[in-house]
């Protein structure tokens, strides 16, 4: 067995994954075209082209058995090129056209189904969850796996007002949720349980600096406790110390936030915003994440204009609106009440009643 | 508490003894077409020299003051000491409420002039940014009481110093103002004599501010600077007089212009109609300004604001909407109080000391402001809803759970 | 003398004030039309008509003799009746039109211009400055006598694109200045002084308690030292203990806002922005004030749509431009750096280069 | 430091020793369209119970975990513990960094999966939101080490995890995007280069995840959660081709609602050209997005953003400006060397302990952390400027000075 290297080796050259056609015209791509869902068409300068082909991926963990398949279809269609996408959708790059309804075709009954661009629902995005962490409150590939399979139509056409983009993390840690059109966050809400005797491994300073909100106490020299009142369920000493564990797992369940966007276009980036604080977990089916997510898509599509994504929307229709359309009940769990609160609270009669 | 035989040196004074009460920079200030307070203050028994040095030296030559507790007296004097011993020692000053919709007689002002001359330095302070009138230059305990006393006799108080409620400033509502939503005159007096003792008396963390206004123009500002604001909004949608209206556009008045101008695009002119979208309007109060024949509508009430101040803890801070609509109905205003009250309660349970009530919400959370005023919260109560998953959830068994 | 009254007097009641045409159509009023600088027409349903008179006001002080001299006009032409407005106009009230010319020139010749209505400069609203508090780092009377002497055309003419309202404030505690088209708020930059030999009279845990930066500690048991690095120059501290004053006034200057507006039209209500951190004092002309305030002003005028309030026009254009347009140099200063820092930087790359 | 001998129980196993391996809950996420990752699983070694009994609970089987130090190897190692022991002791997951672009080849991929089987469970994590590869199911320290020495010796490197600058995703960029204002593939490279030895050995005081983008449209999101963002950026107006936009015009396509969707009402077709107002257009992509004939500028960098992250001590936060425009030139990327070891150093000077970029910005104040890093302040810098007169002054005399 070789040795390790020190000083490391960094990441292969740019070229040494890339087909031809994409080496030739390199910086030199003029326009593209989506000719159909998952089929992109890129034109270069020079006049050569290069077509991708999208499909969605099981979310968190893929087997090496499908993953070769996979590569076999590339070898196939195209000549062994491929890219993983920022939304971890599986690329082929630089397919022949005369194949390309072959590959869809193939791919699809491997279960890797073609779409998710421009106008539709993108490949959607989860953490481990329950596969591997042990933080979770919610498990994100279930809930994906849920949403795709109950949204596969707008994976596959592109008949939604703009892109839907959903993110799934299954604790506040990740929140990656909350850069997407549609976002699903687990949120603990009992205080976590400190296991007695075990605490004594941790570093107890370090535990109670950890919390944000200073809800942990000595208990002794050698324990702590956890203060109800002032805990936000944030997690942070959970992951900080062995001997803290999450909460009451009746308890856990998950945030909806919409309205992220990370592009500058129309009115520019921002986070997205929690809108409904609460659901619970309901394995295998996920019916309450998928009704939420139907209802905000629903009102999106009947109200946007052309073009209009998620945040355009409401920026456009307001919250006042936002809520009664897409039939959501407001309640004090809407109101930020931690470090930013004062960006959130309203500071104008603008009512829109 | 106060220096009764403090001694006056007035710049006419010094020149008696020879020093020369030269005030080249006030003479300066003097000149001009606006206004001028130096003008003012030589008209006056103030002591000029105060100020002329003030000015030469770039640094107040005035010390320490604020609330002065004069024995029977309410919380409306402030006392204020001099670091300038050799031209005046102290010169305190008395507030006087200000009227509702700040309308005088000068029967009653000639009055006030009359008490500002005796017990006085003859200067005013016409009005404070809280609307009450200061009569300045006051040496001692027993003319304050003498000043109040009269000033009770006529009907006027004093008060709005400390930690109390201060003076409650009004714009001139109905009484003058087509838009008023609600009858800011007739709130103001109803709300001084219901608060006078709080008003007088401080008890709470830190002063109270608060500001109404009749309508969302905010005249009286009170949504920014009130720790309290109470402004009169409307629920329902404007009023369109369509024939008024056509009467208007026929005259000339440019309607595709505040069509254009709405905020929300919730204006549609249709040549002898005007459509506005009950789905878009914010009742922004602006083709209101603009149109004569577009009114605030019929369904009306104030909505409570808390928590704007200047400097506190943080800086700046605009008030929060905390009650969007409540009914403000004479006589008694039960509504209104019982929301009033609540806030000013909880203010005085969780305040610290020295802490403004809007310093109060951002240590504590809004949520949880909301929560202890009992207010069930809508789309009214945030710009946007939360961004980040942390909340106080207080679930019946959230105690440390047990896991199978 | 008569015996001061327990429980409290409160005020007068509305009716005692009011003219009888107000009284009258109290609630009744329908349109109204600035007929003049300074000059409002009000007409009430009934047809009644009632016409108001407001003139400017000598910065935070008066004196019992010109107030005598505006009573006695009041007498003669507006039947003894008169308001303070919020920005501290004076206003006769109900004046007889066939004698308003009369009234203007006596006002006038009085020393108290007419105008200060719709598209002009307001009343200036300054607070008492070195006139009469311990805290200031400028002096507002001062200063708004010198802008009001150098705007003065901009009060008794309708020319600027909307109206334009400046306030000042000595010092950070006010800070009315904020809620203005342009605000000067006074500035410290030295930290407080702190009298060794009169320390002992304040309450030093109070003291200390006060400070928003933890910039005091305790020296011994009766004293304080100021950590210059922390000190925000804010003076919570020298309004809370007599021993601490402000330090060197050298040192003291203000700075200039723009974009404050409390109504709720347009954009809606927020508080003004600091766009030049410091000018020096400069009495009794304040050149540097009248020049900024100029700088900015003509920027403006130069720029707005009708009707365009400088907070709109920034909204519109964008920061990157005003300062551009104002002349204004950016520096470091600009940059929020306290509790909401985190509202005021920038998170888009939506650059106005 | 991990243990080397575990006992792993699988489903299948689990049968053999008579107890029912029954998975009613993954056999149902095994249905429908979507491809399932349960499926995937039982594809797998990974011991599947630990789901199953996950799911059936609603509560995770596994236990602490996080970034593994393994002797010798770099930070790419994530240790898990199970709370299950008897289905599984552990199991850990090794990070793979993604490749420029995330361009692949199936040679290459071919022997990734090859080293899964050998080494781990034959489940694979492809991409993590930080675009790494994780080899999951390996079971000890010399399995670690000999993945490592593999992928070493195929050009491939492992790291990213820990107190260490992460893994540097970036977008295809140029390779095959029209838009792309920097080659952020090519920078990748460089960056991980350069940056080796922090990406794979801990030293910060808290993780730094660096993230790009090939132009502001930010397809890596690299604002909202880059600790520190890196986005081809351009200063000059979008360049308009008026033939093609023509030729375009007259295909159908709609150039009067893309004048009318620009946010910044700054363009204007005037039939057979347009016009782009310079002192209005943002550079913010929609019409380059929207039309061929436009493209980018020419005046071609990268602005940098520092402190976006979604938990830290704060909650969600966004990414700041801190340099809004630096040249990105090969071969050495100088001035943007610099300016991200200054962000880097600066972090490392003044950081606590767990405490991320964007937490240290909020707690000593923008303003000190752009004087840190050596920044000259432009309007760019802000969405506003501050609104309180507070500031740091530092002035020569500033000491407590004396008084006339
Ligand atoms: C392949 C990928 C980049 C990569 O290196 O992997 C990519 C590729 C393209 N993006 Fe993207 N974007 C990719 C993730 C993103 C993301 C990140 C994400 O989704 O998590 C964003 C930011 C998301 C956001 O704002 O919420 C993103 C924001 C954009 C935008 C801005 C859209 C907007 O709202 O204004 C454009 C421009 C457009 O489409 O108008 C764009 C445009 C494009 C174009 C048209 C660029 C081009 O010339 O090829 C590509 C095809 C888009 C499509 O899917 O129809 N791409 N793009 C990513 C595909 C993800 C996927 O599997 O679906
Ligand atoms: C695999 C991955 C999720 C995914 O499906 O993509 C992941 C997985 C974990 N994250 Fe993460 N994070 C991953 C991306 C993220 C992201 C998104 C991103 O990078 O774009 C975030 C939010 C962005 C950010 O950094 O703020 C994120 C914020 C966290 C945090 C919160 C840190 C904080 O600010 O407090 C933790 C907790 C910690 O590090 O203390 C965490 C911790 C963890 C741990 C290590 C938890 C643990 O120690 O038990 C998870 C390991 C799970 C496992 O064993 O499989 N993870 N984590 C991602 C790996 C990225 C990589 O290749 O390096
Ligand atoms: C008299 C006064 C109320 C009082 O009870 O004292 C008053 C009176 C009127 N205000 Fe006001 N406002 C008065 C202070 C204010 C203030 C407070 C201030 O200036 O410090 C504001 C909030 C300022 C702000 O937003 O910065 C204020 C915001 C308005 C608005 C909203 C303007 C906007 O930007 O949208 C209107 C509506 C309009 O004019 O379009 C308005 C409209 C009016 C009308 C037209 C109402 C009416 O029907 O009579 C009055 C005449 C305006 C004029 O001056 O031309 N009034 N008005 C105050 C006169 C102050 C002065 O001496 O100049
Ligand atoms: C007279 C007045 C200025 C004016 O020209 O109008 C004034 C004058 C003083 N203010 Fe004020 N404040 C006055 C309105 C304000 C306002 C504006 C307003 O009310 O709309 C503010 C900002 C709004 C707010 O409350 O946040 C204001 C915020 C302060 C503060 C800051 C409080 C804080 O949050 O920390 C102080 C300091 C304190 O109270 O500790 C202060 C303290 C003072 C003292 C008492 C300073 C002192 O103790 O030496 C000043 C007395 C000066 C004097 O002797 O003549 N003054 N003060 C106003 C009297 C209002 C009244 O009738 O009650
Ligand atoms: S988001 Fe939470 S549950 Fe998901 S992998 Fe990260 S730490 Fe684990
Ligand atoms: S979950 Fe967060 S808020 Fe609660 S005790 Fe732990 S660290 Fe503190
Ligand atoms: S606040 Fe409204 S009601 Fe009061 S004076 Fe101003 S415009 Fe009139
Ligand atoms: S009140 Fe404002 S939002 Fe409503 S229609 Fe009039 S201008 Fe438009
Ligand atoms: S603003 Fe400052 S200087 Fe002016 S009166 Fe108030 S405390 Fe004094
Ligand atoms: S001026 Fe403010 S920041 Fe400075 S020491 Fe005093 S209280 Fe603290
Ligand atoms: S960020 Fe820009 S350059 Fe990169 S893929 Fe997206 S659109 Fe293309
Ligand atoms: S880049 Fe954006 S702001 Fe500039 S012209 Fe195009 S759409 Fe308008």
């Amino acid at each position: 067995m070789s040795k390790i290297q020190v000083g490391g080796v960094g990441v292969p050259p740019v070229e040494e994954n890339l087909p031809p056609v994409v080496l030739r015209n390199y910086g030199q791509w003029d326009t593209h075209e989506v000719v159909r869902p998952g089929v992109i068409k890129r034109i270069a300068a020079s006049g050569d082209v290069c077509y991708t082909v999208r499909t969605a991926m099981p979310p968190s963990r893929i087997s090496v058995a499908s993953m070769l398949e996979l590569c076999d279809l590339a070898d196939a269609y195209s000549g062994g090129f491929f890219r993983i996408t920022l939304r971890n959708s599986f690329e082929f790059v630089d397919v022949n056209p005369a194949k390309m309804d072959e590959l869809i075709e193939k791919a699809e009954a491997l279960g890797f189904p073609v779409g998710g661009t421009r106008n539709s629902l993108h490949n959607i995005m989860a953490c481990p969850g329950w596969i591997h962490c042990n933080l979770p409150a919610t498990d994100s590939p279930g809930i994906a796996k849920a949403l795709g399979d109950a949204l596969f139509d707008e994976f596959k056409n592109h008949r939604l007002p703009s892109w839907l983009k959903i993110n799934i993390g299954g604790c506040a840690n990740i929140e990656e949720a909350l850069m997407a059109d549609i976002g699903i966050i687990g949120v603990h809400r009992d205080i976590p349980i400190v296991l007695e005797d075990k605490i004594r491994i941790c570093e107890q300073p370090t535990v109670i600096h950890s919390c944000p909100t200073g809800a942990i106490k000595p208990k002794g020299k050698e324990s702590v406790t956890i203060n109800a009142e002032k805990c936000i369920h944030c997690g942070a000493c959970t992951m900080h110390c062995e001997a803290i564990l999450t909460g009451d797992p009746k308890l856990d369940g998950f945030a909806v936030s919409v309205g992220g966007k990370a592009s500058n276009t129309g009115s520019g980036p921002d986070l997205g915003r929690i809108v409904i604080p609460y659901l619970p977990n309901n394995p295998p089916h996920w019916e309450e994440a998928v009704h939420a997510v139907r209802q905000i898509m629903d009102a999106w599509v009947k109200d946007a204009k052309p073009d209009e994504r998620i945040k355009e929307w409401i920026h456009r229709i307001g919250w006042d609106r936002f809520f009664r359309r897409a039939g959501i009940k407001v309640s004090i769990k809407d109101v930020d009440g931690f470090w930013f609160n004062n960006e959130f609270a309203r500071s104008d009669l603008r009512f829109g009643w | 508490m106060l220096d009764e035989n403090a001694e006056v040196v007035q710049a006419g004074e010094a020149e008696k003894t020879g020093a020369p009460a030269e005030t080249p920079y006030m003479d300066e200030m003097c000149k001009g077409p606006w206004p001028s307070h130096a003008k003012e203050l030589k008209r006056t028994r103030y002591p000029v020299m105060m100020y002329e040095e003030g000015t030469r030296q770039c640094y107040t030559q005035w010390g320490h003051g604020g609330m002065s507790s004069v024995p029977g007296l309410g919380s409306g004097a402030i006392a204020r000491k001099s670091r300038r011993p050799d031209i005046i020692s102290h010169s305190n000053l008395i507030r006087v409420l200000g009227n509702p919709g700040n309308f005088y007689t000068t029967k009653a002002f000639r009055k006030i002039c009359a008490l500002t001359d005796t017990y006085g330095d003859a200067s005013l302070h016409v009005l404070t940014t809280n609307s009450n009138i200061e009569i300045c230059g006051i040496m001692n305990d027993q003319q304050m009481k003498a000043v109040t006393a009269e000033l009770n006799a006529m009907g006027y108080d004093v008060g709005s110093a400390g930690d109390a409620i201060r003076n409650i400033p009004d714009c001139m509502g109905p009484a003058l103002c087509e838009y008023a939503a609600v009858d800011a005159p007739r709130l103001k007096y109803f709300m001084t004599k219901h608060y006078i003792d709080d008003i007088q008396y401080p008890r709470f963390p830190f002063k109270i501010k608060t500001k109404m206004a009749g309508c969302p123009n905010d005249c009286g500002k009170a949504l920014l600077h009130g720790d309290i604001g109470i402004i009169g909004v409307f629920k329902d949608l404007p009023k369109v007089d369509d024939e008024k209206l056509s009467a208007w556009v026929e005259k000339g008045g440019n309607i595709e212009r505040v069509c254009d101008t709405c905020p929300t695009d919730a204006m549609q002119w249709e040549g002898t109609r005007l459509a506005i979208d009950g789905e878009r309007c914010i009742r922004c109060m602006y083709c209101i300004n603009r149109v004569p024949a577009i009114k605030p509508g019929d369904d009306r009430g104030v909505a409570i604001t808390v928590g704007g101040n200047m400097k506190g803890k943080y800086g700046p801070k605009k008030g929060k909407v905390v009650f969007p609509f409540i009914k403000a109905e004479a006589p008694d205003y039960k509504e209104l109080v019982a929301a009033y009250g609540k806030i000013c309660e909880v203010y005085d349970d969780h305040g610290k000391k020295k802490e403004r009530v809007g310093d109060l919400m951002q240590r504590v959370g809004f949520d949880k402001f909301l929560e202890w005023c009992g207010v069930e919260v809508t789309t009214m109560h945030f710009s946007s809803p939360r961004r980040n998953t942390f909340y106080h959830w207080h679930v019946e068994s959230e105690k440390g759970g047990t896991h199978e």
